[in-house]
């Protein structure tokens, strides 16, 4: 059984307005049996911060289109995507894509 | 395309005399500059500052597109245009403030509404695009149009406080599609008109947007390949992410694209080509 | 001081309508703004996107202060005046540019160089300061105005690809003597006549500088406070250094303070109060 | 006797000028008996690295008027000025001040 795993969980663009407008969330993963990956830190946003409509930031197991994941500063497409593994401190940030002028 | 220039006049010399003092610019740099051309799509919050400043800069032309008219609400940002250029075309307007800053600068407006059917033919006209827009639509026409005319895209973009700016289509980078695989839900994108922009926010990306464009026209390069720069006006703090390189299986830049010609941005979105009312009854 | 306004007119409401939607601004911020004078101490290359910006989004009164005409070599970065505005004043060029963006704003062009005369008579009938010039003893002769007058300095600079943004004599931080006690030897000073600047860097530090100008004025205050915002353009990357608060033995704003009126800052900095010939011979 | 030391310097504001127009220097300052601090840094970067009008960039045992020194994104005076104690991996900053505008 792993620690908890403490994460800097950042939204902007607009995906901040899904979570009481709040940008920047210091959060505490349980410990579990295994290491936990970005498709579980998915679900576990939608159940513990995600206050209303969830269909505007999750489709299926993986955000709706129009959000950017970056792990750590790097686009999550370098870094594994849904099988990024996390670690202790990573930052996490979800940014809703603009597209005004 | 551009009457080849080979060396400055003396006017030129004068008026660029703080640039060419650059050693990363110089008289090459400006030279280079004078016979490049830039298609600013969008004479709006980023179209305004990004054609005054390219402008001022002596770009050799610039074509500048919008469809719409000026309207009091756009003037907070919009620093362009004039009180009393209210109702006229954008293109126009902007036009005319460009000519009465550098009139040595080429300025072709066109008020018409980028579209699969014209996209092609005015982007291949030009050497560098920048992306003004302010719709999802037209910012995947302006995408696909670029890579099939194998053009650089600089893209930014701007909502309230915040602004994104990235190069697309550039040196081994990934283009829009790459990125954004599939367009956001309608219900899903708000607009400047829905969610409202803080002027001096275009304005900071717009200006920025001008900068790669003229690293890339001067022969210096973009420093954003492969590269997102984010801004966060509330905290005034900027951030840059490392992008993902062209993906194979992209649909218009990859190695087997299933889009090979201009299609229905307006069906393919959900969304009507407007930053005006969202939602496209289909 | 400017009239006391405690609602928008329908004008106001459907010109601001973009920025009125931003919960961190609306209409409490809009009236604010409404409320605040700023002086803008040269109208050149940070000075054009500054007062450019402010006015668009409405601030009450703005004071533009410059000496200088304007020259075909101004023209590649100060984006208000226009060629045929060439051999007129900076400031009333700037002020009619100003006026045909927004009617509303009140403007008042002074032609004429700030002295350790005129300084604190000016400044006093403002509420916000910012730092447009382009050399040393002018800046020192601002910074000692406004620590002496009790107002927010948003100061910017640029040269070269390079800019540099801080908020001076804020909330416990410090002021420019805090920073820098002593002047750099005048062989060390390079201006932008000699050096060479980039047009669109003092667009991008202008823009920034209007920004956390807007945000003071609003209400919302400066993110900048005790930092220094640096941008190097040539790699298109900002840096924020986190610095001394305000220092107990400054000379101005210290606890026994030598400086307690405006001195001859020339003198003091070995060097002439423009950036055309950088030396004084004394 | 300590271990060599690496440091990333940088130079800005045209203070690059005086160092071949290199903004960024990585250095290795040899292992001595004590810590290395910014004093002898100094002395260091003016033996070692300063090609040409020394005035420029020193006065006395200190930075010449005008250039800001930053150690880690932070102002000197806030970490000891002089007397901070250099770690390894630390990046010392000399940015001279921009007047322009
Ligand atoms: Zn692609
Ligand atoms: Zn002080």
């Amino acid at each position: 059984m792993a620690a908890p795993l403490s994460l800097h969980l950042e939204f902007g663009g607009g995906a901040e307005l899904l979570f009481n407008s709040e940008k920047k969330h210091q959060v505490s993963l349980p410990g579990q049996a295994g290491p936990w990956d970005i498709r579980q830190l998915l679900v576990w946003i939608q159940q513990n911060l995600l206050k209303e409509r969830p269909e505007l930031f999750i489709q299926g197991d993986t955000v709706r289109p129009g959000i950017l994941v970056l792990i750590n500063d790097a686009d999550w497409e370098l870094m594994g995507q849904l099988d990024y593994q996390l670690q202790d401190g990573d930052t996490v940030v979800f940014i809703s894509t603009l597209h005004g002028g | 395309s551009l009457t080849a220039k080979s060396s400055l006049s003396n006017e030129d010399i004068m008026r660029y005399s703080r640039q060419l003092l650059l050693p990363e610019f110089g008289v090459k740099g400006q030279i280079n500059l004078s016979k490049t051309s830039v298609l600013v799509v969008g004479c709006g919050g980023l179209g305004c500052p990004l054609a005054q400043y390219l402008a001022a800069a002596g770009v050799g032309r610039l074509g500048l597109i919008d469809y719409d008219e000026v309207e009091l609400n756009n003037l907070h940002r919009q620093v362009l245009h004039r009180e009393e250029n209210q109702g006229q075309a954008k293109a126009l307007s902007a036009a005319s403030a460009i000519k009465s800053l550098n009139s040595t600068v080429q300025c072709c407006p066109y008020q018409l509404q980028l579209s699969p059917e014209n996209a092609l033919d005015l982007i291949q006209q030009y050497d560098i695009v920048a992306d003004c827009s302010d719709n999802v639509p037209t910012r995947y026409l302006v995408n696909d149009a670029c890579v099939l005319s194998g053009k650089p895209l600089v893209s930014a973009s701007a909502l309230r406080m915040e602004g994104q700016l990235t190069i697309y289509n550039y040196k081994g980078g990934p283009c829009y599609r790459c990125l954004y695989p599939a367009p956001p839900p309608p219900d899903t994108v708000t607009n400047c008109s829905d969610g409202g922009v803080l002027g001096v926010v275009p304005g900071i990306m717009g200006c920025l947007q001008a900068l790669e464009v003229f690293k890339i026209a001067s022969g210096q390069g973009s420093s954003l390949h492969q590269q997102l720069m984010m801004f966060d006006a509330q905290d005034a703090r900027f951030r840059s992410i490392k992008l993902r390189p062209r993906q194979s299986d992209c649909a218009v830049c990859g190695q087997n694209p299933s889009v090979t010609k201009l299609v229905d941005y307006e069906s393919f979105c959900g969304s009507a080509a407007t930053d005006k009312c969202r939602k496209l009854n289909l």
